[in-house]
């Protein structure tokens, strides 16, 4: 049904790191890189759809107007979208979409954060109908719990080990490690890893991506529009899914205390992450096969072995083997979180979205240096919100 | 850990604790038949019922480990953790009459290392926290004795 | 630049009140109600677009998933969107943008809210870098505080009396008298009003709108869904406004302390509220004389007066004539507020922008009842977020 | 009101309460000049220019009215109120050579029949409010005597 092709103009970041700085700092200095990157002045800007933090007040919840304001109001309209962990991609959706139907010509989608330090925990106050609140109360069950959970789970089905867990965190310091982006940047061993505190068994400390303070933005624009700017070669939106899961769902989500019931309806045919990037590929019409990297959200480096199989890199189980073969690491068939990831970066959550779209645009232009995948065509990304946000964007050169 | 202060639950009307044979409360449609927990009472979470009315049903109080893990730091508030702090398990839960999945802290004493996917275990309802005047319950999750 | 026309195929409203509920039960009615009216199955509805509201935890946040998990998962694509007090009109125009992209062929907007009596305050906490926050902190600046400051200069500029603000509250007594969604259906005198008590000089306990509990939901569709639901007189929408102030804005905006500086870029030609309804009406290729009635955001009763004119329905410092002439009264040229406003609903933040696209919609098929504007063809919403929010519906029939 | 407590702002770095003449404390962008209050320290807010250099400049003493109000019930925290609560006034003041308008407090006793729309005000430091350690101290505006 597409009629319109939706193009990256330009991309742009903040470094992640802890810099003690408000979150509009770094989502301005992220869209005034985005913009010099697309050669769009701001004030021909018409549209800011803005990815919403909860944690830094009323400015956060109105990201849009609080970026287009601190970048000097412009007339535009403006979104402000939020789903945890999957807002960028639903900023992303909500300009594209804006574009598609001819509402504007070119975007601009904002995404930043100042993130606490330690776990992310609910807001102050007593709010016992909010299930993100219960969870704390009732089971202290914090975000790594549940990465815990997948990630234990895989282990007995599947036999992976620890070491396994570990070499995927390796393998990201090894990436990361020369991205001016990322906040961790040094080489790991194995053993390093397996050393570090257990966090949630049998995640440590090490394989848990930490909480960043960092911005990220993405100017994107009609093919017209582009091609008024000269742009021909860009790179384009393949695909943006946002799915949601469909009834029931087996998989106990963050922050539920249970699934869905299948006792009266059956489950459907899949699983809710792997209709994530399905949803994607279809859209696209392309396949795993076609895919020349791919940036996953490594909440837990065992997530990461998951995300191989939910993307279709790998049947369910053969997601070490995949990495043993080094089929995801730099220089193998398809690399995974050439950026390092969230491991290398730690989450900055309504701008990590659009920071995975950032590394794959740099890596299908070419200009990624010393973590450059050789003739990238073709890129994913995928993550997923709690509450049911599934999130994958594939770009094409 | 248990001491003379009364004992309420943590949390209103989603387990019964006394008796012999305590269970978490679930809510069923009363038109498809559909099983939540916790207790939905206002919509039927199946998307093609358009149901508003509920009653409340005992869950199984036996189910197998889907999955399992530990905190082994302090979670943050709204949690109220021991002084010094005892790391505990937690457990997801697979109920098979009811086809649902239900986490729950694991019974005190009970380690990561006791368990493993697959395993039956039964609920129990254990204190999760005490205050000055009470003490606060909740239920948990215990490998069957074999 | 429209494509497509994209239609309003169902409407519906939990009654505003308090009812000390949880907000997802107001939003679910709304919907289900909608959804009947429309004639849509749940289970056909393909994008979800919730309007967030920030009182109520994680599931206030994540708005569009919670509606979702709540109608149960049929794995819709989502979108959840803040704009404070306009939240409801970018939410529906998330969804329109949706459809006009050949992304979804029908959709779900809801909004609901639980509110806390008394002022809406900031959340708990220590919050330095939130303007939200050191307005509270500094000035002990309420909402009202501004709502009256606006109210006051029109006194003094253009002699409007406080017996001129007590009217307008006493007419939309008069509209909301009938409406069963309202929360204050009474009627009231002018010398009631004048009684009660001085919250914010010049505004008066009757003339601030309360905070209430309440939901709205409408279902839209593309023309060719329409079709073939076998409608094809429906209520379409003609534009939607959501614009951002142009710098400088010389209007103090809540929750600032102080407008841009106009002494090195000259103010723009118009001012902000002026802008909301002029991009309106530009869209829709329409003008104030084609509209049959309009559904205006009075916060106070002074400022449904400002929108008389920030609408093009009089000139400025005109809109007490206009009130005294009755031409927004019902039976008048151009009733305002038929539904009662917020004078009779009360604050729901998320769900009052659709309340007045619910309301628009049953005038214009001529189901309003005993407050039914006769032969409406043609009908406007207006309202306003802080932090520059402008928001702006027209439906046509 | 005045004690013997040390006297501090109640926001860092907004206003200049020492010496005779009391003033907001602006900032002004170094390459075009826009002024900001508070004063903008990261980005300049004017849409044309990208400058991330400012300095910090006075703002004018005096100004005009351009709109007023009172607070007849006690606001929300985390304001500190008064206990008896006292109304106070609040002004919106047009500041001619910068162009803006900044709001304050109305001094302490002025009340809204003592202003108008155009009425030229100046700026005074008051108490905001006390701790048992300090009084804070924030900017207000009061009719210039004539
Ligand atoms: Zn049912
Ligand atoms: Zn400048």
């Amino acid at each position: 049904m597409a009629r319109d092709e939706v193009v990256i103009l330009g991309v742009g970041m903040h470094p992640w790191g802890k810099w003690g700085q408000n979150f509009v700092e770094y989502g301005v200095a992220a869209a005034r890189a985005a913009l010099a990157d697309a050669g769009v002045a701001w004030t021909d800007i018409q549209f800011v759809s803005g990815a919403c933090t909860m944690r830094c007040g009323y400015p956060g919840y109105v990201a849009g107007a609080t970026f287009a304001q601190a970048l000097g109001w412009n007339g535009a309209r403006i979104a402000s979208s939020y789903a945890a962990c999957a807002s960028g991609s639903m900023a992303l959706e909500a300009a594209r979409a804006q574009i598609r139907s001819g509402r504007c010509d070119v975007a601009l989608v904002v995404g930043a954060d100042t993130t606490p330090k330690g776990f992310l925990a609910p807001q102050a106050g007593e709010r016992p109908n909010d299930p993100d609140w219960l969870r704390f109360r009732l089971l202290g069950a914090t975000n790594p719990t549940y990465f815990a959970l997948y990630a234990r789970r895989r282990m007995d089905l599947y036999g992976t080990t620890e070491r396994d867990i570990a070499e995927v965190r390796v393998k990201n310091a090894q990436h990361g490690f020369t991205n001016p982006y990322a906040r961790y940047r040094q080489e790991l061993t194995v053993d390093a890893v397996l050393a570090s505190n257990m966090v949630a068994d049998p995640l440590r400390l090490l394989e848990i991506c930490a909480t960043s303070d960092g911005g990220a933005a993405v100017v994107v624009a009609s093919a017209d529009y582009a091609r008024k700017k000269g742009v021909t070669s860009g790179v384009k939106i393949a695909a943006v899914s946002t799915v949601t899961p469909s009834y029931p769902s087996d998989q106990i989500e963050m922050p539920d205390f249970a699934t869905d019931s299948w006792a009266v309806v059956p489950r459907p045919g899949h699983a809710f992450r792997d209709s994530v990037a399905r949803a994607a590929y279809e859209e696209a019409g392309l396949g795993p096969e076609d895919m020349s990297l791919a940036e996953v959200y490594d909440l837990s480096s065992a997530m990461e072995l998951d995300w191989y199989e939910q993307l279709g890199l790998a049947e369910a189980g053969e997601g070490e083997r995949l990495l043993h073969d080094g089929v995801t690491r730099l220089g193998g068939r398809c690399p995974v979180n050439t950026s390092g990831g969230l491991a290398c970066f730690g989450e900055a959550v309504p701008a990590q979205a659009l920071a995975q779209v950032c590394e794959v645009t740099w890596q299908l232009r070419g200009t990624a240096g010393p973590r450059q995948v050789k003739n990238a065509k073709t890129g994913i990304t995928a993550n997923q919100g709690l509450f049911g946000h599934g999130s994958s964007v594939i770009l094409t050169r | 850990m248990s001491t003379d202060k009364p004992k309420v639950p943590a949390v209103e009307g989603w387990f019964e604790s006394n008796g012999p044979n305590p269970h978490l409360i679930g809510g069923q449609c009363e038109k498809c038949g559909t099983i939540s927990f916790p207790r939905e009472k206002s919509f039927c979470k199946n998307p093609s019922c358009d149901s508003t009315s509920f009653r409340a049903v005992p869950l199984s109080q036996r189910g197998t480990i889907w999955s399992y893990t530990n905190a082994c730091y302090k979670p943050p508030a709204p949690y109220v953790a021991s002084d010094p702090y005892v790391p505990f398990g937690i457990a997801a839960v697979e109920l098979e009459k009811e086809g649902m999945v239900v986490m729950g802290q694991l019974a005190h004493g009970v380690r990561v290392e006791d368990v493993r996917v697959g395993m039956e275990v039964e609920l129990v309802v254990e204190t999760l926290f005490a205050t000055e005047e009470k003490e606060l319950l909740v239920w948990k999750w215990k490998p069957v004795a074999s």
